[in-house]
């Protein structure tokens, strides 16, 4: 991934200062909405994480996958199912533990399904998505359709003494946004290593990186492994957010929905697909908010984006600031 | 070096048939160390698939591939590449999005002892750089370093093309069709820079343009439906009467 | 189970399968020959059903209101490929698969504006509303049977179509080679368009024929929509005979899947699928 | 896209900010709005459902001249989509955005679950109108979680009598495998078998198919003495349907109202015949019911049904607590609206019912049979029934 351009660069940055300070000032703007804003904006962030690990897959690596959902699901389930029913567990054994399992679930099924490609590979991971769901769905231990709870979140402590209270809303907004700033810079450094480069020239020609001397399914299952791995974090934090984990996000819809976010940000840009979760989330609030019928302009605005912008809101950004840039540089 | 004349790559009776149409049929090649081989045949003599099969990109059906006299038959391409037999493709196959340095780093890369290094930024593997630099240097492109492969012009993509084979340290080099398409000043130019290799490298040369040929190559092979017509010297092939009948007359027309 | 209701079993599988494949037939068609990535295909197919069911109350009679409802989901298809599926087919497959999915909340809403969120019925035409009996409880009711019937003539007509006809030869050669087609001087603009017209009467077409049997209700195109991808899939993207094979094999592993493994009823077909995908990477006639 | 948006949050800030200026609390006085968030499906399977349900409520609010308490009422309505994924984020939107003095809601159980969970959290007041799931007054009860439906073994537990006192020895049950079909089938289950009925097979489908042939080709090789099943909406239409046409109808099909209300017309005949137990009826000749749905025709426009009474009661089981508090919501007065509604006694349309210690209805389950399309109450199945409310800890 080549450096994004200074202007772009800047504006992201004040973009994610505003963001930092948002549950400073948001009391001051919106005095009746704050703690709902803030608490959504948690959920937001917490999507732009799972968008931007999708993009690894899409965007960087050429897998698109329509089973994504289900390795999110599954680090909520994983801390649903660790947890004690009336005690809080220890943050430091359930977050390795789930991120273990989602990363070993994650493996087998890139393993499988990496045989596949083009539509064949969005259907396995499908399939296996849909397995994830019915898992869920349909076993009693962990609350079948309905879900299960978790009736106390995980206690985070160092030498006994509790650093950080999950049940505080504030709290959990910076643990969002720190896990949403730090997804993203560990997916640059990533992008930017040797093995980074190898997944990228994957997407672009995978044949080619196969005659460079490169086994493009080593790659693609590690990167498969990382992004999984990655939702699984999402998902984890989903789960503590609202206490709750339900089938249905495992399900192919919620795969549908990231994967909508990620094109509408924009394939491969990493930072698009977080835009695209903001705009997403954000406009499906707003079209909520004023019409019965919202599921109409939300429609109309994916096809007039899709339409309009082919490399979505994220090429469309780095277009127009690397033109700005050169006229800045006298070209 | 003198002496006995060192076989780098060699096939015995491979073959390869898709359904009941027989591409390649029991070819024996033996490809001699830095010496420039041409491969020339009409439009669907096998020669492609040849060249499939040498660098791992189809398994054969019969026969085997020795690279130094050590069993490769059946591996796949890119252990083939890692051993030290690079290729060009036959049409342009450069990453069009990155930058030309981009293109020869990561073909270097693929030197490293593994590429599953995660944190380290690509950049900063000194000997990767400067062994890219030293493939640009040698295709002759070393002042277009940064320029994004996708926006030069075409000739030059060849050129790249070639750098990123360069890149990956090969010693033998199985070129397909690098003139392809290309327009006269252009292929003079690439010409040039496959007789500068020729003195380095081992070539396999698979090319349409009978002047080009017989200007690089010293070994010539001519396939004819799949099988092996006549090979031996450039000189005596060129002479050969029967291959004048049955390639280089309809070639020269065809062309 | 005993031999006998072992092939009933047979029966009801083939029955849905043969529906699945109408459906999913229509999905591969514009996947193959177009390499559109349709999502809007259930909303064809719940286009349908309403449709049927709307006119039903001003005609009277399930046949020709199911004969009006197919020209119009054919302009309402050939409409959205002229308009907005056109403009897309340089771009990535993602680019279509966006936009079809926004054209999903568009059907949805559509349909709940004009025909709000109830759950609706359609009576089975008399003459065809009677069952035969099968054992000394079952029976097996003859619209089932007749909407078999009408899949398989279906079926049996677009093989016709495809193999011996001239349209049947550009579908081939635009499924293999699409500017092939433009160089033998076809219109490839009005071919699409047909294409993706036919597709969606395809899709209409099933809605309508199976809405007797069924419910007719909001959400009702997507759960079909999955299963056809799953079809399509197996049989390998744009082949006829293979999405004919895949639905018969998902009909006949949903219905066992359902008697025999109840636990795992909902695993069956998308395990099929794995299996297949594992075995054959690129469906069964790709 | 971007800038769009944000100059959207800035105008809807705006009008935040106008409101406001407007005190929400009780305590600066008496002119603020009651907030009650309805949280409902309001597209998809179940919007019908909802807004029945609204409907109601709002009916019992305006017949108190639009106030509760005293208060004037200001609705918040939001979809929830019948997404369990979403619940707890949508219920907390309404309880920490919309600051709303009482959450209402909602249909599917998976959702409501989740807003049980939040307002456990929270404690806010909670009343669901319809969503049987067990777990609500179950080992979920709280002070504050109230419910004017039903719990879903309710309805289902006295069809395992009525069965059996018609002769019935070996049944098939079937429904769709999530929370809500199990625990109507457990109901009908344990109704039957304490009286020594047998279960032959307990088939369950996945959720949400609707392809029923095989199974019906199953039930037929089994020959049961009767069938009861559990599913509404759609797959309830398509069930007894499906049922008629496979030549069944000798084999008795039982089920809870569910399995007819709202879909009898789309069945037509298939339905004749068909014996279902509900804590109400349409056809229930009462004066308080027939008045209720001719206010609620005048009212709506539509028919009442079942979820129309739930809501109804909702909006009355409010109506008391406010009454009882005089319109106070703040903390200090919370024991007393609690303590009010724990205690009140509804005249419902379905016929007066008091609330369990789990704030379940106490409630008559009525016997119904479909004769020539119609649906014709037979009888009281089951007087005064309350739910065993396995696990709540303060019944």
């Amino acid at each position: 991934m080549s450096r994004l351009p200074r202007s772009l660069a800047v504006v992201l940055t004040l973009s994610v200062v505003l963001l930092a300070l948002y549950p400073v000032f948001g009391q001051v703007v919106f005095p009746n909405k704050h703690a709902f804003l803030m608490q959504k904006l948690t959920g937001i962030m917490i999507m732009a994480v799972m968008a931007m690990s999708l993009d690894l897959l899409v965007g960087v690596a050429g897998l698109v996958s329509l089973g994504h959902a289900a390795f999110f699901g599954l680090g909520g389930y994983m801390l649903a199912m660790l947890s004690p029913e009336y005690a809080a567990a220890n943050l430091w054994l359930v977050l390795p533990a789930t991120l273990i399992a989602v990363a070993f679930a994650a493996a087998i099924v890139g393993y499988l399904s990496i045989r596949t490609s083009g539509i064949y590979f969005i259907m396995v991971t499908l399939a296996f998505g849909q397995m994830g769901f019915y898992f869920f769905n349909d076993s009693k231990f962990a609350g079948g359709s309905d879900g299960a709870y978790i009736m106390v979140k995980p206690a985070v402590e160092i030498l006994g003494v509790s650093v950080l209270n999950l049940g505080d809303k504030r709290t959990l907004y910076y643990v969002g946004f720190g896990t949403l700033v730090g997804v993203y810079l560990l997916l640059r450094v990533l992008l930017a290593s040797p093995f980074g480069r190898v997944v990228s020239a994957i997407g672009v020609n995978e044949n080619r990186v196969r005659g460079l001397g490169f086994d493009p399914v080593v790659y693609k299952l590690v990167a498969f492994t990382i992004g999984g791995t990655i939702a699984g974090l999402a998902g984890f934090l989903a789960a503590i957010q609202y206490g709750f984990v339900n089938p249905a996000t495992l399900s192919w819809h919620h795969s549908g929905e990231a994967l909508v976010m990620v094109i509408l940000g924009g394939m491969g840009t990493l930072f698009g697909p977080a835009i695209g979760a903001f705009v997403f989330e954000l406009a499906r609030m707003g079209f909520e908010a004023m019409t019965d019928h919202w599921l109409l302009p939300m429609g109309a605005m994916i096809i007039a984006i899709v339409l309009v912008l082919p490399k979505g809101i994220g090429g469309f950004l780095l277009q127009v600031f690397s033109a700005r840039s050169k006229v800045e540089d006298g070209q | 070096m003198t002496g006995e004349p060192k076989v780098v790559l060699e096939t015995r009776g491979l073959t390869k048939s898709f359904g009941g149409l027989v591409a390649v049929n029991s070819a024996n090649y033996r490809f001699v160390e830095r010496q420039a081989h041409a491969i020339i045949g009409p439009n669907g003599a096998g020669k492609s698939t040849f060249v499939n099969l040498l660098t791992g990109h189809f398994p054969p059906t019969g026969g085997e591939i020795l690279f130094k006299g050590q069993q490769i038959t059946g591996f796949p391409a890119h252990k083939v590449s890692r051993l030290g037999v690079g290729r060009s493709y036959q049409k342009t196959n450069v990453f069009p999005v990155f930058s030309c340095f981009e293109n020869c780093r990561l073909a270097a890369q693929a030197q490293l002892p593994s590429s599953m290094r995660f944190l380290r930024p690509a950049g900063r593997y000194k000997e990767v750089n400067e062994q890219a630099d030293r493939a640009l240097a040698l295709c002759g492109l070393g002042s277009r370093r940064d320029r994004v492969a996708g926006t030069m012009s075409y000739g030059e993509q060849r050129q790249l093309e070639i750098g990123m084979v360069l890149a990956t340290n090969p010693e033998v080099l199985v070129l397909d069709e690098p003139l392809a398409g290309m327009g006269k000043e252009e292929s003079e130019k690439m010409v040039g820079l496959l007789k500068d290799l020729a003195r380095h490298f081992t070539l396999i040369l698979i090319e349409h343009d009978m002047d080009a040929v017989f200007s690089i190559a010293e070994v010539l092979t001519v396939m004819v439906n799949g099988t092996v017509l006549e090979s031996g010297p450039v000189e005596i092939i060129r002479a050969s009467k029967a291959v004048q009948d049955a390639y280089l007359g309809d070639g020269a027309e065809a062309y | 189970m005993d031999i006998w209701f072992f092939l009933i079993q047979v029966m009801n599988g083939v029955q849905y399968g043969l529906l699945l494949f109408l459906v999913a037939s229509g999905l591969t068609l514009i996947f193959g020959i177009m390499g559109i990535i349709n999502l809007a295909h259930g909303s064809f197919y719940m286009l349908g059903a309403y449709l049927t069911f709307w006119l039903l109350q001003t005609v009277d009679s399930l046949f020709l209101a199911i004969l009006l409802a197919l020209p119009i989901s054919a302009a309402v298809g050939y409409l959205i490929e002229a308009l907005l599926v056109r403009v897309l087919y340089r771009r990535d497959h993602l680019d279509q698969v966006l936009l079809t999915y926004g054209l999903i909340l568009i059907f949805n809403e559509a349909q709940r504006m004009l025909w709000g969120g109830d759950v609706h019925g359609i009576k089975v035409p008399g003459g065809l509303d009677w069952s035969i009996r099968l054992t000394e409880t079952l029976s097996y009711p003859v619209y089932r049977i007749a909407l078999s019937a009408v899949c398989a003539a279906l079926a049996g007509g677009m093989y016709l179509v495809i193999q011996r006809t001239r349209f049947g030869m550009w579908i081939r050669a635009g499924a293999s080679n699409r500017d092939m087609v433009a160089a033998l001087g076809i219109n490839v603009k009005l071919l699409f368009g047909a294409v993706f017209a036919v597709g969606a009467v395809l899709a209409a077409l099933s809605g309508a024929i199976a809405a007797p049997i069924n419910s007719i209700g909001p959400g009702m195109g997507d759960s079909i929509l999955i299963i056809c991808f799953v079809v399509v899939v197996i049989g390998g993207v744009g082949s006829i005979k293979g999405a004919f094979l895949g639905a018969l094999l998902i009909g006949l592993a949903d219905t066992f899947g359902k008697v025999l493994a109840p636990d795992f009823a909902s695993f069956s077909v998308y395990g099929v699928m794995a299996v297949v995908l594992l075995v054959k990477p690129r469906g069964l006639f790709a | 896209m971007t800038r769009i948006s944000r100059r959207g949050a800035l105008l809807a800030g705006a009008a935040v900010a106008a409101t406001g200026l407007m005190p929400t609390r009780f305590a600066i006085g008496q002119t603020a709005k009651v907030r009650v968030g309805l949280m409902l499906p309001y597209s998809g399977t179940y919007a019908g459902l909802g807004e029945a349900i609204t409907s109601g409520l709002k009916m019992a609010v305006d017949a108190r001249g639009g106030k509760l308490g005293g208060r004037e009422v200001e609705y918040i309505l939001l979809d929830d989509e019948s997404n369990p994924g979403k619940g707890p984020e949508n219920a907390s939107k309404l309880i920490a955005g919309d600051h709303v003095d009482f959450l209402v809601g909602t249909v599917h159980s998976g959702v409501a679950l989740g807003m049980a969970k939040v307002a456990a959290d929270t404690g806010a007041m909670l009343i669901i109108p319809n969503a049987g799931v067990g777990a609500a007054t179950g080992p979920m009860c709280a002070p504050n979680i109230f419910r004017t439906s039903f719990s879903n073994w309710q309805p289902a537990y006295p069809m395992g009598k009525v069965a059996w006192d018609r002769g019935m020895r070996n049944v098939v049950t079937i429904s769709w495998k999530y929370g809500a079909g199990e625990e109507q089938l457990g109901g009908f289950e344990e109704g039957f078998t304490q009286r020594g009925g047998k279960i032959v097979k307990r088939i369950l489908l996945p959720f949400p198919n609707e392809e029923f042939q095989a199974n019906l080709t199953e039930i037929a090789s089994l020959r049961p003495d009767g069938v009861f099943a559990f599913f509404a909406g759609s797959g309830a239409l398509k069930f007894v349907k499906d049922y008629a046409a496979a030549g069944l109808k000798s084999i008795p099909l039982m089920g809870t109202g569910f399995l007819t209300d709202g879909v009898l017309a789309g069945q037509g005949e298939a339905a004749e015949g068909v014996l279902t137990t509900l804590h109400y009826a349409d056809a229930l000749d009462t004066p308080d019911n027939k008045k209720f749905r001719a206010d609620f025709k005048a009212f709506s426009g539509k028919e009442a049904d079942v979820y129309a009474v739930q809501g109804y009661d909702g909006g009355q089981l409010l109506a008391i607590g406010m009454d009882a508090v005089k319109g106070d919501t703040t903390a200090g007065s919370r024991a007393a609206l609690i303590a009010a509604m724990e205690v009140a006694e509804i005249k419902s349309p379905r016929g007066a019912f008091t609330l369990s210690k789990a704030h379940n209805p106490v409630q008559d389950i009525y016997l119904r049979q479909v004769k020539n399309g119609q649906e014709i109450v037979l009888g009281v199945a089951h007087k005064a029934l309350a739910d065993p409310a396995k696990g709540c800890k303060s019944a």
